[in-house]
C-alpha cells in the first residue's frame, strides 16, 4: 500500500509539471490549430532564466521572497519569450498551409534550444539544493517533501485560476470564442490577434512556472530537457483531448500516475514504449482524446 | 527557368565548396574526433581543448621531429552516423592519428574506417567490443569495463558485503555494457541481485523506479550510468527515504554529481579511476595548472586526461620511432613501449590494444563534500 | 509523359551525380551517399506525406525495419547480403500496413502523434534488445558487403554508386505513380477525401497502399544504409531522424520531386558544409527552417500539377 | 422496375430527424427533381443515397440491389455519381486532371501500375485521357485542360465538376444545386448540357431552387419539408398543390410579412 | 426617410485568389432605412457582408460609414464603430452558453448594458428560458434569433443580417421577419441579404439585386415587386401558378 501510495505521490507530481506545459500546447493548439513544437524549449528557457534570477538575487532577499520575485521574473520574461515566437514564426504563417507553420514551430524549438547552448553552454546546469527548504514528510512510509508539496499546491491553484480565467471573464470567454470561430469572433468585436497573443502569453507563463519547478525540484537542467518535457507534455494535452483545458490537466496527471505505475508495476525499460502504447490506444478508440472535443450538450 | 538558374547557382557553390580541399604542407595532422555539439558537449568540447593545449606546448618547443603539429577537429555529435562521416573525413584530411571519440559507439562506429586507412586511434571509450575486433590501429587510453567490473564486484562483496544488490543502468552502449558487467562479475562470484533495470538518460523523474526497488528492501543500488543522472537518484532516494547505499560507476565521477545531489550526495560511494586532481603524478599537476591557465576551468573530467595521455604515448612514440609510418608507431606501442610515466598512470599496451592494469578505486563522498579512498585494488 | 524538357534536366542531374564522385573527397563523398540514401527515404515519406496528405511522423520505423532486417539476417543468421534485401522490403509493408489500419482514420495531427508514439515504441524495443537479436542499444556493427556474383561492394565509391542506383530505381518509381491511376488517386484523395470517395476512389486501399509503397522504398534505403555504415543503431532510426525526413518534405516542396531533392540537400548537406561553426550552425539553420516557411510556404520548390499528355489538347 | 428506390429512409443526427421515413422511386432515364425549403433535409437525401451517411431506416435500392450502408466508393462504382452544392474540385490541380479522376473507377489499372508501366498500362492511360477529352470537348472546357481548376470562375468550376461526374459513365447522376450562382446565360446552358446528358441515357436527380429551371426540366418532383416528403407529381400538379405552396413557394396573397 | 448616408459603398471589387466574387458594386443605406440585397446563391452577396465587416479585404473600391473609411480597418474596431451583423449559416458558439454568447456580442462596450440584454429577452422570450442552454442545443431558429439577439448587444447603428431565414420553417421565417421589423422600428439601420426576395422586399425600403457579382437592378421595394424581370427570376415560382 505505501509503495501504491508513493507512486501516486510521484505521479502527482511530474503529473502537475507535465499538465502545467500541457496547458500551454492545448491553449495554443485550440486558438490556432498549430502544434507548437517550441514550447517545450521555451520551458527550458525559462528554466535557465529562473537560475540566473535566483544566482542574482540570492543572498539579496529573503527566501520567501525570493521565491516570489523569481517566479513573477520568470513568468514575465518567458511571456515576453512567447510573445516573440508569435510574432517571428507564426502569424507571418497565419494563412500559410497548416503543415508549414509546423516547420516553422520546429525550426523555432531549433533556435531556443541551440540558443541555450550558445548562451549557458552543454554542461548542465544545477539549481542550488536550498531554495526551497529541505523539509521531507514521512506518511507512515511514504515520504513527500515540501517542494512537492508546492509543485502540487501552486500547480492545482494555478490551473484553477486559469479554469475561472477561461470560464469567468470576458477575455477568457472572448479565448473560448477564438478557438471555436474566428471570424464570429471579429464579428462580436474581439481582437483576434490580441487574443492569440494573450493564448501564447498565458501558456509561457504557466509553461515557466513548470520549468522553474522542473529546476528546483530535479535540481538538473539541460539545454535539450525542452524535448522530453515537450513531447510528454505534448502527448498529455492529446490525451485529455488536444485544445481542451481540463483535459490538459487530466491527460498531464494521467500520463504522470501511468508513468509512475508503469515504472513500478510493470518494467522500466518499457515504461516510455507503454506509455506510447496507451497514446495509442486512447486514440484509436477515443480519436480525439479522453475529454475530446467538447460537444453540445445541456448543462 | 528562373528556377532552374537558381539552382545552377547553388551546385557552382556546391563544386567550389567541394574542390577546396586541404593543401598539404610539412606537418603532422592530429584528429579530433570528438561530440563538440550535442548531449555530451562538454566532454567533447573539453577533450578538444586539452588536446590543442598538448600539441600548443609541444610547438611550443619546436613540434616533433622538426614538424609543427596541426590538429584538425571533427564533430560526431555523439551520433554514430556522424561518427562515420567524421572518420572519413579525418582519413582524407591526411590524419596520422585520432584522438577519440568520447563516447564507445562512435568510437566503435570509426573505428573500421581508421582500421583500413592505417590510422591510429586511441579513445577513452571502456566498451569492452572496443578492443575486439583485434585492429591494429586502435589503443585504449582508459581503463576497460571488464576491469572496473571485476573490481566492482569485488568492492560489493569482499568489502561492503552487501547481501541484496540493485543494479541499475541508462540505455547507452557504455552504461548497458557495464553493468551488465558488473552484474555477470557479481553473480559469478556469489552476489545476491535482486533487480535490475533501465531508465531514460535525461528524464529526471527518477521516482517510480525507486519506489519500485524500495520494495525489494535492497541495501545498495548500483548505477552505471553518467552522473546527470546519478546526482538526481541519489537525490531522489534519499528523499524517498531510501536506507540503501549508492554506488556509480565511471561516469558519476563528475563534480557535478555532487552539485546534483546536494546534500544527498554524502555517503554515496563512486568507483573510477583518481579524479584529476587526486592524481599522484607531477605530470598530472602540471597539465591541471596549464589547462587552467589557459582555459579558466576544469576539464571536465577524467576522460579528458586519458585522452591526453592517449595523445602523449602516441607523439612519444612518433619521437622515439623517428617515423610517421604508423605501422611502425603501433608496433612499438605494442610491444616496447613500457610504463610510459601517464598523468593518469603507468601506460603499457596489450597486443590487441588494450591498456595494461587499472587503477581503480572505490570513493566515499564525505560531510565535507570531498572524495575519500575507501577500496581500492591489491 | 515526361516532357523532353524534363527530361534533358534529369539527364544533366544524373550525370553531375555520376561524375562527382570522381571530383570529391572521400568524406565528401561519404557525405553524398548518405545524402543519396536520404533523399530515397524523404521520396518514400513524400508519398504518404505530401502526396497522400498523411502527417506520418514515424517514417524512420520503416527506413529501420530495412536496415536492421539486413543487419541481424547477415549478422545473426549469417544470410549473405542479397538474400536480406527481399526481406527488408517485405518487412515494413508488413509493419506498415498493421500499424496504419487500425490509426488511418485518425485526423492530421492525431495520426502524427500516433505515428510519433510507433516511432517511440520501435526505437525503445531496439535498445531493449528484443528477442536478444537487435543488439540493444550498441545495434549491431560489421555488416558483410554487398556481393553480387563477384563484384563487392566494399569501397566508399561503389556504395555511393548503389546508393545512386537506388535514388534512380525511386524516382522512376515515383514517376511512374505519379503518371497513373494510384498515384493521382492519392492526390484525390489528399486535396478532397470526400470528393474521392464519391467518384468511385476507395481511399482507405489507397492510403494503405501509399504507406506500403513508402515503406518498401524506405526498407530498401535502409538496406544501403546499413551496406554504407556496415552498422544499424537505434539513435539512426529514432523519432528526431522521422522529424527530419517529415521536415525535409516541407521544406523543399510536398509532391515535389526537385522540391524534395532540394530538401535533402539543404536539411542534411547545407549543415555539413558548414561543420566549421559546430557550435552556431543549428540555430542558424532553425531561423533559416523559418524563413523559408515564411517565404516560400509550400516549399522551396512547390508541386506544379497539370502533367497531361499534349494529345488531349490539340484537334 | 424503377432505377433507384428509397423505402422508408430515416436519418437523425443527434436526436433531430433530418430525413423522416422518406420514400420515393426513380425510374431510368428520367429528370427527377427535390425541392424544398433550405435545412428541409434534401441534400441529407443525397448524402444517404451515395454513401456518405448511413441511414438509420430504411432501404436504398439500385437497380434491385440494397445499397444502404455501403461506402461511398462501392456505389461510385456501381454507378451512382454526383455533384456537391459546394464545389469540390481538386483545387489545386489542372482541369483535365480533374476530369481524369472521374476516370478512376473506369480505368483498369492495377495497384502495381502505379510502379511498373506495363503495355496494358500505356493502352489504358491513353483510351482514359481520350475519354477526357471527349468530356472537355463536350463542355467546351479543352482551352483550360491544364488551367488550375481553383482559379476557374464559379460557372466553368460547376461545369469541370459535372464534366467528372459524368467521366465516371454513371447510371444516374445527382446534381446538387446545380445553377447556384449562375447568370442567365450559364443557366440557359446548363438547361442544354442537362437535356444533353439525358439524352444519353442517363438519369438525372436534382436539388434546384431556381423554379424556372426545375419547372423547365425536371419530369417529376417531390417536395421535402423538415424531412417530409409532402407532395410529389408532374411539375404542373406540384405548382397548384397548395400544400406546396403554403410550405414552400408562398401564398400569393399573403400580406403579413 | 432620412436622406443622409449611413453607408456607401463605391465600386467594390472582392477577390479570393483569382476567382473574383464581387465585380464593382456600389450601392447605399441610408440612416433608418431597411435595405435588402437580393441575389441566388453565388452572387456575392455574403462576400459583400463580410467585406463590409472587414473578415475579407477588398481588392479596390471603398466603403464609407459615416465617412469613415472601413476597407483597411480590422474587424473588431468595424464592429466598434457600430456595426454588427448576424452572419451566414448564424455561427454562435456551440460549446459557450447563450448568455456567454450574447455577453460577448457586447464585447466592444465596457460594461454590459442590462437595458439591451432585457430588450432582447423581450425580443425573443426563447432564449431567457434557454440563457443557461449550450448554443449548440439550440433548434435552428432559436441559433438564428440568438445570432441576431447577439449582434443587438453591441447596440449597432448598422445591423447586417446575411440570410435570417435560411434554413428556418415558414412559420419560423414569419417570426423572424416580424423582429426585424420590429428592431428597424426601434431605429436600427439594416442591411439584409436574403434569397427570400418576397419576405424581404416587403419588408424593405429598398433593395438592389446582385447576379453574379454585379448589380444589375436596384430601386424601392415597390419598384423591384413590380418589376417583371423580379417577378419572373425571384417571385415568379408563386407566379406561376
Amino acid at each position: 500500500m505505501e509503495i501504491f501510495l508513493q507512486q501516486l505521490v510521484n505521479g502527482l507530481t511530474i503529473g502537475s509539471i507535465y499538465a502545467l506545459v500541457a496547458l500551454g500546447y492545448t491553449m495554443v493548439y485550440g486558438v490556432l490549430k498549430l502544434i507548437n513544437f517550441a514550447h517545450g524549449d521555451l520551458v527550458a528557457l525559462s528554466a535557465y532564466i529562473g537560475l540566473v534570477i535566483l544566482m542574482q538575487l540570492a543572498g539579496v532577499l529573503s527566501p520567501a521572497l525570493l521565491i516570489l520575485i523569481t517566479f513573477i521574473s520568470t513568468m514575465v520574461i518567458t511571456a515576453i519569450g512567447g510573445i516573440v515566437l508569435e510574432r517571428a514564426a507564426y502569424r507571418p504563417l497565419r494563412r500559410a498551409p497548416r503543415l508549414s507553420a509546423v516547420v516553422s514551430a520546429l525550426g523555432a524549438s531549433m533556435v531556443i534550444e541551440n540558443g541555450i547552448m550558445l548562451i549557458w553552454g552543454p554542461m548542465p546546469k544545477i539549481y542550488p539544493a536550498s531554495v526551497v527548504p529541505n523539509i521531507n514528510f514521512d506518511l507512515h512510509g511514504v515520504y513527500i517533501s515540501l517542494m512537492q508539496i508546492l509543485v502540487l499546491v501552486i500547480s492545482l491553484v494555478l490551473m484553477v485560476a486559469l479554469y475561472l480565467f477561461v470560464n469567468r471573464t470576458k477575455l477568457g470567454t472572448a479565448m473560448r470564442a477564438c478557438a471555436i470561430d474566428q471570424d464570429a469572433a471579429r464579428l462580436m468585436g474581439i481582437d483576434v490577434d490580441k487574443v492569440i497573443v494573450t493564448t501564447f502569453v498565458i501558456g509561457s507563463a504557466l509553461g515557466a512556472v513548470g520549468g522553474l519547478f522542473i529546476g528546483m525540484y530535479y535540481r538538473g537542467i539541460t539545454f535539450n530537457m525542452g524535448w522530453i518535457y515537450g513531447l510528454n507534455a505534448f502527448v498529455a494535452a492529446i490525451i485529455g483531448g488536444i485544445g481542451n483545458i481540463p483535459g490538459a490537466m487530466l491527460g498531464g496527471m494521467l500520463l504522470g500516475i501511468f508513468n509512475a505505475f508503469i515504472s513500478g508495476y510493470i518494467s522500466s525499460s518499457w515504461s516510455m514504449a507503454l506509455t506510447y502504447v496507451l497514446l495509442i490506444i486512447i486514440m484509436i478508440f477515443r480519436p480525439t482524446g479522453i475529454l475530446g472535443e467538447r460537444v453540445a450538450e445541456k448543462v | 527557368m528562373k528556377r532552374w538558374s537558381l539552382v545552377g547557382l547553388l551546385a557552382v557553390v556546391v563544386a567550389l565548396l567541394f574542390t577546396v580541399s586541404v593543401f598539404a604542407a610539412d606537418v603532422i595532422k592530429i584528429g579530433v574526433q570528438a561530440p563538440i555539439t550535442g548531449k555530451f558537449a562538454s566532454e567533447g568540447q573539453s577533450i578538444d581543448k586539452a588536446v590543442r593545449l598538448v600539441v600548443e606546448q609541444v610547438n611550443k618547443k619546436g613540434g616533433l621531429l622538426g614538424k609543427k603539429i596541426v590538429v584538425i577537429t571533427c564533430d560526431d555529435e555523439g551520433k554514430a552516423v556522424k561518427a562515420a562521416i567524421c572518420a572519413r573525413k579525418l582519413v582524407n584530411d591526411g590524419v596520422i592519428a585520432v584522438i577519440g571519440s568520447y563516447t564507445s559507439t562512435c568510437t566503435e562506429a570509426a573505428e573500421p574506417i581508421y582500421y583500413r586507412a592505417g590510422v591510429l586511434q586511441t579513445s577513452d571509450g571502456t566498451s569492452d567490443t572496443l578492443v575486439k575486433h583485434g585492429y591494429w590501429t586502435f589503443f585504449r587510453n582508459s581503463s576497460p569495463n571488464s576491469s572496473e567490473a571485476k573490481f566492482t564486484a569485488e568492492f560489493f562483496l569482499k568489502k561492503q558485503h552487501y547481501k541484496r544488490i540493485a543494479a541499475i543502468s541508462d540505455y547507452s552502449t557504455f552504461s548497458v555494457n557495464l553493468t551488465t558487467a558488473v552484474v555477470k562479475d557479481l553473480k559469478k562470484m556469489g552476489g545476491n541481485v535482486v533487480y535490475t533495470g533501465k531508465i531514460v538518460s535525461g528524464s529526471q523523474n527518477f521516482t517510480p523506479i525507486l519506489t519500485k526497488i524500495k520494495s525489494y528492501h535492497p541495501d545498495v543500488i548500483y548505477f552505471g550510468g553518467y552522473y546527470t543522472d546519478g546526482g538526481l537518484i541519489r537525490a531522489q532516494m534519499v528523499q524517498l527515504g531510501m536506507k540503501a547505499d549508492f554506488v556509480g560507476g565511471d561516469s558519476n565521477d563528475n563534480p557535478e554529481f555532487i552539485k546534483l545531489a546536494g546534500k544527498a550526495a554524502v555517503g554515496a560511494y563512486l568507483i573510477d579511476v583518481p579524479l584529476p586532481e587526486m592524481l599522484p603524478y607531477p605530470a598530472a599537476k602540471k597539465f591541471l595548472k596549464a589547462y587552467r591557465a589557459k582555459y579558466h576551468e576544469n576539464p571536465a573530467s577524467i576522460w579528458t586526461l586519458f585522452n591526453v595521455d592517449g595523445l602523449r604515448v602516441i607523439l612519444y612514440a612518433i619521437q622515439k620511432t623517428k617515423s610517421l609510418d604508423t605501422k611502425k608507431i603501433a608496433h612499438y606501442l605494442h610491444y616496447e613501449l613500457k610504463n610510459f610515466p601517464g598523468i593518469t598512470g603507468p601506460i603499457s599496451f596489450a597486443p590487441n590494444g588494450e591498456r595494461i592494469g587499472s587503477a581503480y578505486m572505490a570513493y566515499i563522498i564525505g560531510p565535507d563534500l570531498k572524495y575519500h579512498i575507501v577500496y581500492r585494488e591489491k | 509523359m515526361m516532357n523532353t524538357k524534363n527530361a534533358l534536366y534529369y539527364g544533366i542531374f544524373f550525370l553531375v551525380l555520376t561524375v562527382l564522385p570522381f571530383f570529391l573527397t572521400s568524406n565528401w563523398i561519404s557525405v553524398m551517399t548518405t545524402f543519396l540514401i536520404y533523399s530515397v527515404v524523404s521520396l518514400s515519406q513524400d508519398i504518404v506525406l505530401g502526396r497522400a496528405g498523411m502527417f506520418d511522423m514515424g517514417h524512420a520505423i520503416f527506413f529501420g525495419l530495412g536496415a536492421y532486417s539486413t543487419a541481424i539476417l547477415n549478422m545473426v543468421y549469417g544470410w549473405p547480403i542479397v538474400a536480406t534485401i527481399p526481406v527488408a522490403i517485405i518487412l515494413p509493408i508488413i509493419a506498415s500496413i498493421l500499424l496504419a489500419a487500425p490509426i488511418i482514420h485518425l485526423r492530421g495531427d492525431y495520426l502524427l502523434v500516433t505515428t510519433i508514439g510507433f516511432n517511440i515504441v520501435f526505437t525503445q524495443a531496439l535498445k531493449n534488445n528484443v528477442f536478444g537479436i537487435t543488439g540493444g542499444p550498441n545495434g549491431i556493427f560489421g555488416v558483410e558487403p554487398l556481393k553480387i556474383f563477384s563484384i563487392t561492394f566494399a569501397s566508399q565509391k561503389s556504395i555511393y554508386f548503389l546508393a545512386l542506383f537506388i535514388l534512380l530505381l525511386t524516382l522512376a518509381i515515383i514517376h511512374n505513380l505519379e503518371t497513373s491511376k494510384p498515384g493521382r488517386a492519392l492526390h484525390y484523395l489528399n486535396l478532397d477525401s470526400l470528393a474521392s470517395e464519391c467518384i468511385g476512389i476507395n481511399t482507405r486501399f489507397y492510403r494503405l497502399y501509399a504507406f506500403a509503397l513508402s515503406a518498401a522504398i524506405a526498407g530498401l534505403a535502409g538496406v544501403v544504409f546499413t551496406l554504407q555504415f556496415s552498422a544499424v543503431s537505434p539513435g539512426a532510426f529514432n523519432f528526431i531522424q522521422s522529424v527530419l525526413f517529415f521536415t525535409i518534405v516541407l521544406v523543399g516542396g510536398p509532391s515535389s520531386i526537385p522540391g524534395v531533392l532540394l530538401g535533402t540537400f539543404f536539411m542534411f548537406v547545407v549543415p555539413e558544409m558548414f561543420r566549421q561553426f559546430a557550435e552556431a550552425r543549428y540555430l542558424v539553420f532553425g531561423v533559416a527552417m523559418i524563413l523559408i516557411m515564411i517565404w516560400r510556404p509550400k516549399g522551396i520548390w512547390p508541386v506544379k500539377f497539370g502533367r497531361i499528355p499534349n494529345y488531349i489538347t490539340k484537334e | 422496375m424503377a432505377l433507384l428506390e428509397l423505402d422508408n429512409v430515416t436519418k437523425i443526427f443527434g436526436g433531430l430527424v433530418a430525413v423522416d421515413s422518406l420514400s420515393i422511386s426513380i425510374e431510368k432515364g428520367m429528370i427527377y427533381g427535390i425541392i424544398g425549403p433550405n435545412g428541409a433535409g434534401k441534400t441529407t437525401v443525397f448524402n444517404c443515397i451515395t454513401g456518405v451517411y448511413k441511414p438509420e431506416k430504411g432501404k436504398i435500392i439500385f437497380k434491385g440491389k440494397d445499397i444502404t450502408g455501403l461506402s461511398p466508393h462501392k456505389i461510385a462504382n456501381m454507378g451512382i455519381t454526383r455533384t456537391f452544392q459546394t464545389i469540390r474540385l481538386f483545387g489545386e490541380m489542372s482541369v483535365a486532371e480533374n476530369i481524369m479522376s472521374g476516370r478512376h473507377s473506369k480505368s483498369r489499372q492495377k495497384w502495381w501500375h502505379g510502379i511498373i508501366h506495363t503495355p496494358f498500362y500505356y493502352k489504358d492511360e491513353k483510351e482514359n485521357w481520350l475519354k477526357v477529352r471527349e468530356y472537355m470537348e463536350l463542355f467546351g472546357l479543352t482551352h483550360l485542360a491544364r488551367m488550375t481548376a481553383g482559379s476557374q470562375p464559379y460557372g466553368i468550376q460547376r461545369k469541370i465538376e459535372m464534366a467528372r461526374a459524368l467521366a465516371t459513365e454513371p447510371e444516374l447522376l445527382i446534381l446538387d444545386e446545380p445553377a447556384a450562382g449562375l447568370n442567365d446565360k450559364e443557366r440557359l446552358e446548363l438547361l442544354e448540357t442537362i437535356r444533353k446528358i439525358r439524352g444519353m441515357g442517363i438519369t438525372i436527380l436534382l436539388i434546384e431552387h431556381n423554379m424556372d429551371l426545375v419547372m423547365n426540366i425536371t419530369e417529376y418532383i417531390s417536395v421535402l419539408n423538415f424531412g417530409k416528403k409532402i407532395a410529389e407529381g408532374k411539375p404542373e400538379e406540384i405548382q397548384n398543390n397548395p400544400v406546396v405552396i403554403e410550405a414552400y413557394l408562398g401564398k400569393e396573397d399573403e400580406d403579413e410579412f | 426617410m432620412s436622406s443622409d448616408k449611413l453607408l456607401v459603398v463605391e465600386d467594390l471589387f472582392v477577390s479570393y485568389g483569382s476567382i473574383e466574387a464581387v465585380k464593382g458594386i456600389s450601392f447605399s443605406v441610408n440612416r433608418g432605412e431597411l435595405v435588402t440585397i437580393l441575389g441566388a446563391n453565388g452572387a456575392g452577396k455574403t462576400t459583400t457582408m463580410r467585406t463590409i465587416s472587414g473578415l475579407i479585404k477588398a481588392k479596390s473600391g471603398s466603403i464609407r460609414y459615416k465617412n469613415i473609411e472601413l476597407t483597411s480597418m480590422p474587424a473588431h474596431k468595424i464592429v466598434a464603430l457600430g456595426i454588427s451583423q448576424a452572419p451566414e449559416g448564424r455561427r454562435v458558439f456551440g460549446t459557450l452558453t447563450v448568455e456567454e454568447n450574447l455577453f460577448l456580442g457586447a464585447y466592444t462596450k465596457e460594461k454590459l448594458n442590462k437595458k439591451v440584454l432585457s430588450w432582447i429577452y423581450e425580443l425573443f422570450p426563447r432564449l431567457k428560458e434557454r440563457k443557461n442552454q449550450l448554443a449548440g442545443t439550440l433548434s435552428g431558429g432559436e441559433q438564428q434569433m440568438l445570432a441576431i439577439g447577439r449582434a443587438l448587444m453591441s447596440e449597432p447603428e448598422l445591423l447586417l443580417l446575411d440570410e435570417p431565414s435560411l434554413g428556418l420553417a415558414p412559420v419560423l421565417v414569419k417570426t423572424i421577419f416580424d423582429t426585424i421589423k420590429q428592431i428597424k422600428e426601434e431605429g436600427t439601420t439594416i442591411l439584409l441579404v436574403e434569397q427570400n426576395a418576397k419576405a424581404a422586399l416587403k419588408l424593405a425600403d429598398r433593395g438592389y439585386v446582385l447576379e453574379v457579382g454585379k448589380i444589375v437592378m436596384e430601386g424601392t421595394s415597390k419598384e423591384l415587386i413590380s418589376s417583371p424581370k423580379i417577378q419572373e427570376a425571384y417571385l415568379g415560382k408563386k407566379k406561376a401558378g
